[in-house]
Order: structure tokens, then C-alpha cells, then sequence
């Protein structure tokens, strides 16, 4: 483990360095909602457990315009929006958010064709991680796959160790984005055997562990069960849970007029939540009910996605079980997938 | 990276009524710029996505065939792009991204009889298979070729013109049918699926490919696996609720499998292993 | 005509503006008495933009904010007088959607004058051309919409 | 009459209707998996019943359940719950013989938010819920907190604690004080400039991530196409503007008109905890001001706008 020391005030010094070049983002509190924004200085920083609203849309924003059309004399120029080739920095991902966005990463990349809109703003940006000291016992990132101190996809990753901060270099990216920064020392042995310690706490803290081994294989088998006409009944249909995901990636795109001649093409997020999703134009939808659709939200994260991508696509960041508004916990669901 | 998001603009060069009904309509398209034309390769079955710049975009599959020199798509009138479209005159400029999906497995037909048998609107990729196939370079890869296409009343007939002349060609076997009868008409009256036990032989070693209303599908399916198809031998293609059309927007899936992207093209036999949620 | 003329004179652009009214007019009543208004040369300004309606019940209340939302500065609904309606109390119903609306929309913190009702029967000429006028007067002391109206760029 | 000794009650009448078969479906509220929220439960199994609970915890309006099911049901109904229920019936969406309610009267429920705001972002670990205390523990702290001081907003001015209909009631009723401005959460907004209202909402809304969770709790949101939803005409772009952000949640709350009894549902229900309560309040206000209506309080009522007055107010037409 290679690493930089700071202090707290050093911290903020770093960061509104990093400001100075670039844009950065970082967890804010705006009127009591916390979520990642571009801030103007270290100070907006507000460090909670958890964001309400995840990073996902610094890079995969709610709402985005892909190109914009103008008819001119009968003819039709359109104008792809490209995205600005400008490194960004996230401060403060937590790593269950940053796995989220390998796993998006997946989706998005593979195949003949790539979701250019993300890939680039995602090549161009610096994740620095912050290690999850704390786990709550809504949190199971260890249970598929992740860690409250993971390093898969930050560049850098801070751990708060009460007095000072260690930066953990990760990737050639952080390591390239600190090292012209002499001043501040290199982590020496006692600092990197405390971060061991804290990491191997904040582990063992970790209340929920789920038994999902061979979840896909178990799913491979449950389309039909009964069990799902019963897990959905309580659900009330919103997007709550695949909006605050970290890993949902679903959206739609459609057009806006902005006068008569001239408009964009538009993509948001999109649920499978809602019937809308999959209403053709027939009047025919496949995922009719709740069941259908509570079905494929699970069945996309633990046996499709897996299939495809070799990977489960959730991350354990307990936000769809905490704000769900009746709820219905996604740890209760897989429960009752595995003693199936 | 290419962005696959941006259409392709093509100008609309005729537009050809083809139901009594007036809403479907067939248009041919010509691209731009003609090197994208170029590299727009397209096989039979494939769709794309148009684009009515301010409304939107839809799927719509590819009716014209590989080996015309154009781009043809027919299309209904349903909702929103699809009546944008219909009101459009020709001259006017849409977008067209693609093309997308497998298509038919034109390997596999090869040196094999083909039934084909269509229903209704969804005649317009099978179109595109059959003039493939008639094509002068291609017809003598294949075996027996024999399309029955059913619709309501006669007026409902697409590509009234194709199937006046396929009619006069003797290396095609072309049934035309009408679910009731109907005033002046002289052809078959019937379901296709019914049509098929006449007029189907040798079924284990031939493909048969179906097109129409799930519900065509859902009846027809048992009866080509009773003359004796293997279920890897019986081809249909799926409609879905599609968005980007390159399996990244998440909604057109079966399972594990995208029906933008790993179909619309199924055999039954990987049918039978999906999810029944089609 | 003559207002646009004297408008187009002058540089300052917020003079310039002139506000864009949309008119929902009932069929039998205050269509009428816009006509009758034409007919009669009564004068006002040029400012509404008519969409005939059956009856001012058709008019759904997401009419007046989707035209707001697309830019009108104001919005005029009129009906027949209660008792008239060709409908006998289509207009009654409406009164109560409208009167909810208008409410809601001002605690909302949309300005009063953008949305207006008023009864004009087919007799009601002059009147129809006063309500359009002060209607037309009270917009422009507004000033072009800004709240709702949502901002489009490409 | 305790809680406690009300969820024994509200036991014994589940067990007996399921027993008789008087219903098929009991819906109530469970524990849920946190230690201080309940969940909505389906029980058609008698041995279940004892998972029935019923305290300050029990959020969810219940009446949301009830369309589109075939079979009787037996519902646990607060009062909002039940005036719900009525507003449901009086609109042909739930048939009154197809449901049986099981009245509970209510003193309020919590407002989570107010709690975590409490606790400073701190988990909490374990709860020790009583009719007037309830008992927070979590990593460093353990905080005893009066129920009074954290009941949800539209459970402080409530005024209809006890079900207006049921078919039988769970204890006795409790009082309906008269005391708080039952509009208060509006009153407040009222007192300012119009430009400030306009900021404050778009302030508050523009929060809003359109998850519809605000829509999907609500019992009488039961268009079956909403119309965000509908694009032919599309009505309503998905946008994150400010402009289809406010036109969406003015023309929702214009929906509930007469509908809405003030359950507070929706404010509970919004993750980003968006103070939709002052929205959504006003229509009730205004329908109670300028009809004298209050929803849900009996079936023979007529809703607001399917009727008139000749004399209703009209001063606002030139």
C-alpha cells in the first residue's frame, strides 16, 4: 500500500488545489438532502455516512441531451453534444458507489456498440474513494462482492484515521494526480498497519451478511414460483428503489421542441418499475403487474446481469432498503429467494 | 468512439400506400450521405431505429432487401412517430440509426425448404427474406420456397405489386389467404395455420419462419411442431418496447437475452428456454 | 393592426412586447359574442389567440398551465352565464375546477392576472372586448411570463 | 384503551373474520425490518394473524391496497386510512361490500424525518415503541423521545382521528381535539409574498427525482393511466426542469381535489423528503373553504367537482 499523509487542514488545502484545475464533486448538504455536486470549495464538503442521492449521476445524469436538430431550408444539421473532454475529480465516493459504476461500466461498454455519453465522461474522471469506517446494518456490500474499504474503481482512496488522512494510491490515475504534490509526506508503515486495523473492523462490523452463493442457478429456476406473486403485493410500484441505485443504469430517451424548427433529443433515467417501460405500442405489455416487474428488478441484479456480466448487479449500499416507502427490503426478498 | 446515438438523415423519396385502410405505408429512404449508405449493411429480418426529429424515435423493420440498392420501411400508424412519419410528404429528411438485431439466419436457410408463413402488418421483414431469396444471385441457394400470408380482407394485403409478380414466377409457391370471405375475392379463405398441413412437406428437414399477432404465433407454433419441424427449425421474430436498440436501455430483455440485440430473430427451441415474458 | 405598428416604432424592447393571451371560448356563448364583437367593430387589442371549445367544461385545467408552460402570459376562459350553458351545467362544474385552479395557482405563487375567467354570452359584444382588454392590461402591467413558463435551449 | 391491549383486540377480530371466512385477506401492518418501521402485511392464513401490529410506527395509508383486488378483505384502517377508504368507495374504485373495516382509532404516527433529524445522521439500532415514549438506541446513544413532539405533521392538526365508517373498532374512540389551526402547514406559506411562495416551492420541488413515490402511495391516485404517462397528446415532458417539476406536482395535487383527506402519505413517502404536505394541504383547504367539503366522511357524499351550486363562489369571474 502506497500512500500520502495529510491533516485536516491539509485535506482541505489539497482539495480546493484540485478545484483550482478542475472540476470537482463532492457529497454536499443542500437544505437538509444530500447528494454529489460540483463545489467551489472544500468546505461545502459535507462528509454524511451515506449520500441520499448517489454519484451515479455525476456521470449518468437524470436527465442529459444527446444531440440537438435544426431544419434549415428543408434540410435537418444535427449537433452531437459532446462531452466535454475535461478530467473531473468525485471526491468522496464510498466503494459501493464505485463499484456501481464498474458495473455500469460493464453494461454500457460491452458489445458492438458503446454508450459514448458515459464512457467518455467516465474516462475522464478521477474517483477518489473514502472508506466506509462504519457500516450500518443496512449495508451488505460484503455479501456481493464488495467492501466497506474496496478499491475496485477508485483512483485514490482516503481513510479517515481520527487525527490525520491517508490517500491510498490505488490506480496509475490517482498516482499521476498527486504525484507532483511533494509537500505532503508519504504514509509510513505505522499508518498503513492502521488502516489494515481499521479495515479489518470495519469488516467484521459489517451486521449483515447474506448466504448468496448460487443465487443465479437458484434464480435460473424461479420464474414461475409463487413466491414473487407474494413478495410484491406490498410494493407500491414507484422508482424510488432503482432511482437511488447505484447500479441502475435503465433510461429512455425522447425528443423536446424547442421551437418549431429547432429541438434535442433527450435521455433520462427510466425504471423498470413503472408500466410504462414496457407498454408497446399495441397496447400488449409483457410486464403487466407489479409481479412481473418486482420479477425483473431482482431477477436483472442477480441472474441476467450475472449471466451476462459475470458479476452481481448490486453493491450493497442498503439505499433501497432505507427509503423504500413500504419497506419492502431487498435483503427480506433475497432471504426468501435462497431458502426457497 | 462512434456514437451510436446520432442518426443517420436520409430523405424520404417515396412514399407508397399500402392498405385500404391507408395506415400503412411503405417509404423509401436514401440516405444523405451516400458512404453511409455504404456502411449501413443490412441483412433480412434486422431492424432500425427512425427518427422524426421534435417527436421521437421508433423500431421498425427493414422491408426492403439487402440486395436492392435502397431502404425500405413499412410502417404503421400506431402512436406518436409512427403518425409524425405517416404525415410526412417525400422530400422530407428523418433519421435512421441502425441496422440492428440478428436478423434471419440466411447460413441456415441455405439448401433448405422454406415455409414462411406471415399475418397481417408483420409481413414486412419476411418481404424482405423472400425478395433475398428471389434474387437472381441467391435463388438457387435455397430450396422450395412457400410464403402464406394471411390477413383480415383483402385490402389489408401488403405489397400488393410483390405478390402480383412473385405470382407469376414458378420458383415460388405464394398463398395469399383471407380470414373470411369477402366480396370478389377468389383466393384462399383461412388461417394460415391451417393452410400450412396442405401444403407443408418434408417438414424435418425444412424451416418454417413465422411472423404475426402473438396470437397467430401462439396457435401456429403447435401445429408446426405437430407436421413435424424441429423446434431449432421454426424461426419467428419478437416485438418488444425499444428504446436505444443496442441493449443498453434495458427494456426489451427476455431473461438474460435482448431483444434488440440478440434477437428479434428466436428459433422456438430458444424460446422454449426463455422466460415467458413475450 | 394599429398597435402593432405604433409598437414597432419604438426601440425599447420592453415596451415592445406585447403579451400573448390564449382564449378558450366556449361554442355557443363567448364565441359568439367574439364575433358579435368583430362584426359590431368594437375595437380591441390583438393580443388572444381563440381556441373554440364546446363548452368552457371541456376546458381541463392542465389547458391553462400547459399553455402557460409553452409561453402564453395570460390565459382567458369564458363560458356562457350560469343558467345559459348548452350543456345546462357544464359551465357550473367548470366554475368550481376554475375557481380551485385560480386559487391554487396563486398560493403557488403564479400571479393572479394570468389566469382569467369571465361569462360572456353571444349578446355581449362590448363586453367581450372589455374583458379581453382589461385582461390584455393587467398582463401587460406583469410583464412577460416568466414563472412556469418553461425556458427551452437547445 | 393502549396500543398494546388494541393489538391484542385487533388480533382476535383478524383470526375470527379469517375463521369465519367472513374475509379472505387481512391487511394490516407488520414489524419491518428496521428496527423502527412497520410494513404493510397480507395475511389470509389464520395462524398468521399474530404478526399483526399496531403502533405510532404504522405510516402507510392501508386504503392503497384495496383496487383491483377480487376477494374481501379485512383492512386496518386509522382514520385517514378509512376516510380513504370512503373517498374510494364514493368513487366506484372499491366495492363497500367487498371490504371490511377494522377501525383503529388514532392518536398520530410518526414523522421518521423528525427523528433522524434528532439523532444527527446516527443509526438506530433499537427501538422501544409505547403509546407516548419511544426509546432509541443505537452506537453511543440511547434517547428517549415523546411521541407528541415527533408525530408527522397532518397527524398534529388532524381532526379525524376515528374511522368514519368501519364495520367494527378496534377500543375505544380517542378525542378529537379541536385546538391546533388544522391548516397550519398552509398558513405559514400564506403569510408570504407571492414572489416568495413561487421560490419557496421551486425550491422545495426542485429536489423532486420524479421516482413517483408521492403518486403510488396515495389511495386516491388511481388513474390507470396517469397523466404523466400519456403521449397522445404528451402532456408532460420527464424532464429535470424546474417547469415539468412544478407542472407535475401542481397538476397531481390538482388531481386529488376532493380526494385527498390529508393522509400525509406522500410527504412521509418522498425519499428526499420534499414538504409535499404544503402543497397537497391547500386543495383541501380550499375545497373545505369555498364547498364545505371534507373528504371521506360518509359514503353518500358527493364529490366536490363531479357537483355545484348556484350560489357557489364566483367573484373571481369578470
Amino acid at each position: 500500500m502506497k500512500g500520502r499523509i495529510f491533516d485536516k487542514a491539509q485535506l482541505s488545502e489539497f482539495i480546493d488545489d484540485l478545484i483550482k484545475k478542475r472540476k470537482v464533486y463532492a457529497p454536499i448538504n443542500k437544505d437538509g438532502l444530500t447528494c454529489f455536486s460540483e463545489i467551489k470549495s472544500s468546505s461545502e464538503i459535507y462528509f454524511d455516512f451515506q449520500s441520499k442521492l448517489s454519484s451515479k449521476e455525476i456521470l449518468f445524469p437524470r436527465c442529459e441531451t444527446l444531440f440537438t436538430y435544426k431544419r434549415v431550408d428543408g434540410d435537418v444539421k444535427l449537433e452531437e453534444m459532446k462531452v466535454k473532454d475535461e478530467e473531473i475529480v468525485l471526491f468522496g465516493v464510498p466503494p459501493c458507489e464505485a463499484r456501481g459504476f464498474i458495473l455500469i461500466d460493464k453494461a454500457f461498454s460491452s458489445g458492438e456498440f458503446q454508450d459514448v455519453y458515459y464512457l467518455r465522461r467516465r474516462e475522464n474522471t478521477i474517483i477518489i474513494g473514502k472508506s466506509c469506517q462504519y457500516p450500518r446494518n443496512t449495508c451488505f456490500c460484503t455479501s456481493v462482492g464488495g467492501s466497506p474499504f474496496g478499491r475496485e474503481g477508485v483512483d485514490l482512496l482516503l481513510h479517515d484515521l481520527g487525527e490525520k488522512y491517508l490517500l491510498e494510491i490505488v490506480s496509475k490515475k490517482g498516482e499521476k494526480l498527486i504525484d507532483y504534490i511533494q509537500k505532503y509526506e508519504n504514509a509510513a508503515e505505522t499508518d498503513i498497519k492502521m488502516v489494515q486495523r481499521i479495515e479489518k473492523v470495519a469488516k467484521e462490523s459489517m451486521k449483515t451478511r447474506l448466504e448468496l452463493k448460487n443465487i443465479e442457478e437458484k434464480l435460473d429456476n424461479m420464474f414461475e414460483d409463487p413466491l414473487w406473486k407474494i413478495i410484491y403485493q406490498k410494493c407500491v410500484g414507484c422508482g424510488v428503489c432503482t432511482y437511488l441505485c447505484p447500479t441502475c443504469y435503465c433510461f429512455d430517451m425522447f425528443d423536446e421542441q424547442v421551437t418549431s424548427s429547432e429541438g434535442k433529443r433527450i435521455r433520462i433515467w427510466d425504471s423498470c418499475q413503472f408500466p410504462l417501460f414496457t407498454l408497446q405500442g399495441s397496447g400488449e405489455n409483457p410486464r403487466p403487474t407489479g409481479k412481473e416487474r418486482m420479477r425483473q428488478r431482482m431477477m436483472h441484479k442477480f441472474n441476467y446481469y450475472p449471466k451476462n456480466y459475470d458479476d452481481i448487479a448490486c453493491v450493497g449500499c442498503g439505499r433501497c432498503i432505507r427509503e423504500c416507502p413500504v419497506n419492502l427490503d431487498i435483503r427480506e426478498v433475497l432471504n426468501k429467494i435462497m431458502t426457497q | 468512439m462512434l456514437n451510436p446515438y446520432l442518426p443517420n438523415l436520409t430523405v424520404i423519396k417515396k412514399i407508397t400506400q399500402e392498405n385500404d385502410l391507408n395506415d400503412i405505408k411503405t417509404f423509401k429512404l436514401a440516405f444523405k450521405n451516400s458512404n453511409k449508405f455504404r456502411d449501413f449493411k443490412y441483412r433480412c429480418g434486422q431492424f432500425a431505429e427512425l427518427s422524426l426529429f421534435g417527436v421521437g424515435e421508433c423500431p421498425i423493420g427493414i422491408a426492403s432487401s439487402p440486395s436492392d440498392n435502397f431502404l425500405e420501411f413499412t410502417v404503421k400508424k400506431v402512436g406518436m412517430v409512427t403518425t409524425a412519419l405517416h404525415n410526412c410528404e417525400e422530400g422530407e429528411i428523418i433519421g435512421v440509426r441502425g441496422p440492428y438485431g440478428n436478423g434471419w439466419p440466411i447460413e441456415r436457410l441455405e439448401s433448405h425448404d422454406i415455409f414462411i408463413l406471415g399475418g397481417g402488418f408483420a409481413f414486412t421483414t419476411l418481404r424482405s427474406l423472400i425478395k433475398y431469396i428471389l434474387h437472381e444471385e441467391n435463388r438457387e441457394k435455397f430450396g422450395k420456397l412457400c410464403v402464406i400470408y394471411g390477413t383480415r380482407d383483402p385490402g389489408e394485403l401488403l405489397y400488393k405489386y410483390d405478390l402480383r409478380t412473385w405470382a407469376t414466377r414458378d420458383d415460388i409457391q405464394v398463398i395469399p389467404t383471407i380470414d373470411r370471405a369477402s366480396n370478389g375475392w377468389v383466393g384462399r379463405v383461412g388461417f394460415p395455420n391451417q393452410i400450412i398441413k396442405e401444403v407443408a412437406s418434408d417438414t424435418e428437414n425444412s424451416l418454417a419462419i413465422i411472423c404475426g399477432p402473438p396470437i397467430m404465433i401462439r396457435f401456429t407454433i403447435p401445429i408446426l411442431v405437430k407436421l413435424g419441424f424441429p423446434p431449432k427449425n421454426i424461426l419467428t421474430s419478437l416485438e418488444m418496447r425499444m428504446k436505444c436498440g443496442i441493449g443498453k436501455c434495458g427494456r426489451c430483455n427476455i431473461g438474460n437475452k435482448f431483444v434488440c440485440k440478440d434477437g428479434p430473430v428466436f428459433s422456438y427451441k430458444e424460446l422454449q428456454n426463455m422466460p415467458k415474458e413475450h | 393592426m394599429e398597435t402593432g405598428n405604433k409598437v414597432t416604432s419604438k426601440i425599447n424592447y420592453n415596451e415592445q412586447w406585447q403579451p400573448k393571451i390564449v382564449a378558450f371560448l366556449c361554442n355557443w356563448c363567448s364565441y359568439a359574442g367574439a364575433d358579435l364583437a368583430g362584426v359590431s367593430r368594437i375595437q380591441y387589442p390583438p393580443n388572444i389567440r381563440v381556441i373554440r371549445v364546446p363548452c368552457s367544461g371541456r376546458v381541463n385545467p392542465m389547458f391553462i398551465i400547459k399553455a402557460l408552460q409553452r409561453g402564453a402570459d395570460g390565459v382567458l376562459v369564458s363560458g356562457c352565464h350560469p343558467g345559459d350553458c348548452h350543456y345546462i351545467s357544464g359551465n357550473l362544474i367548470a366554475r368550481r375546477k376554475f375557481a380551485l385552479l385560480k386559487n391554487f395557482l396563486e398560493y403557488i405563487g403564479l400571479e393572479p392576472g394570468r389566469v382569467n375567467f369571465s361569462w360572456v354570452s353571444a349578446a355581449e359584444g362590448e363586453k367581450f372586448a372589455k374583458v379581453v382588454t382589461d385582461v390584455i392590461e393587467q398582463v401587460k402591467t406583469l410583464g412577460p411570463i416568466k414563472k412556469l413558463k418553461k425556458e427551452r435551449k437547445c | 384503551m393502549l396500543m398494546v391491549d388494541s393489538v391484542q383486540t385487533m388480533r382476535k377480530i383478524a383470526k375470527r373474520l379469517l375463521e369465519e371466512k367472513s374475509v379472505n385477506l387481512i391487511i394490516g401492518y407488520e414489524r419491518g425490518t428496521l428496527p423502527f418501521r412497520t410494513t404493510p402485511c397480507f395475511i389470509s392464513d389464520v395462524k398468521e394473524v399474530d404478526r399483526l401490529i399496531w403502533d405510532v410506527t404504522c405510516e402507510n395509508n392501508l386504503a392503497k391496497y384495496l383496487k383491483d383486488r377480487g376477494e374481501k378483505i379485512g383492512i386496518l384502517a386509522k382514520g385517514c386510512d378509512a376516510r380513504s377508504i370512503v373517498a374510494c368507495i364514493v368513487e366506484n374504485q372499491i366495492k363497500r361490500e367487498n371490504v371490511f373495516i377494522i377501525g383503529l382509532p388514532c392518536s398520530g404516527v410518526i414523522d421518521r424525518k423528525k427523528v433522524e433529524s434528532e439523532l444527527n445522521g446516527k443509526e438506530i439500532l433499537e427501538a422501544t415503541i409505547s403509546d407516548d415514549e419511544i426509546i432509541l438506541k443505537g452506537e453511543g446513544y440511547n434517547k428517549r423521545l415523546p411521541v407528541k413532539g415527533f408525530l408527522d405533521d397532518s397527524c398534529v392538526s388532524c381532526k379525524h382521528r376515528n374511522p368514519p365508517l368501519y364495520d367494527v373498532i378496534v377500543g375505544e374512540k380517542v378525542l378529537e381535539e379541536m385546538g391546533d389551526d388544522e391548516f397550519i402547514s398552509t398558513s405559514k406559506i400564506e403569510d408570504k409574498s407571492i414572489d416568495e411562495r413561487w421560490e419557496y416551492f421551486t425550491n422545495e420541488l426542485s429536489k423532486c427525482i420524479r421516482c413517483y413515490a408521492c403518486r403510488n402511495v396515495c389511495p386516491l391516485c388511481y388513474c390507470e393511466e396517469c397523466f404523466v404517462d400519456q403521449n397522445m397528446p404528451t402532456w408532460l415532458d420527464k424532464t429535470d426542469n424546474i417547469s415539468d417539476i412544478m407542472v407535475y406536482h401542481i397538476v397531481r395535487v390538482f388531481h386529488t381535489a376532493g380526494r385527498c383527506v390529508d393522509c400525509g402519505a406522500c410527504s412521509r413517502a418522498c425519499p428526499l423528503g420534499i414538504d409535499l404536505r404544503s402543497i397537497t394541504q391547500k386543495m383541501v383547504k380550499l375545497v373545505k373553504e369555498l364547498y364545505d367539503f371534507e373528504t371521506g366522511l360518509m359514503l353518500e357524499e358527493v364529490p366536490p367537482l363531479a357537483t355545484f351550486k348556484q350560489d357557489d363562489p364566483q367573484e373571481f369571474m369578470k
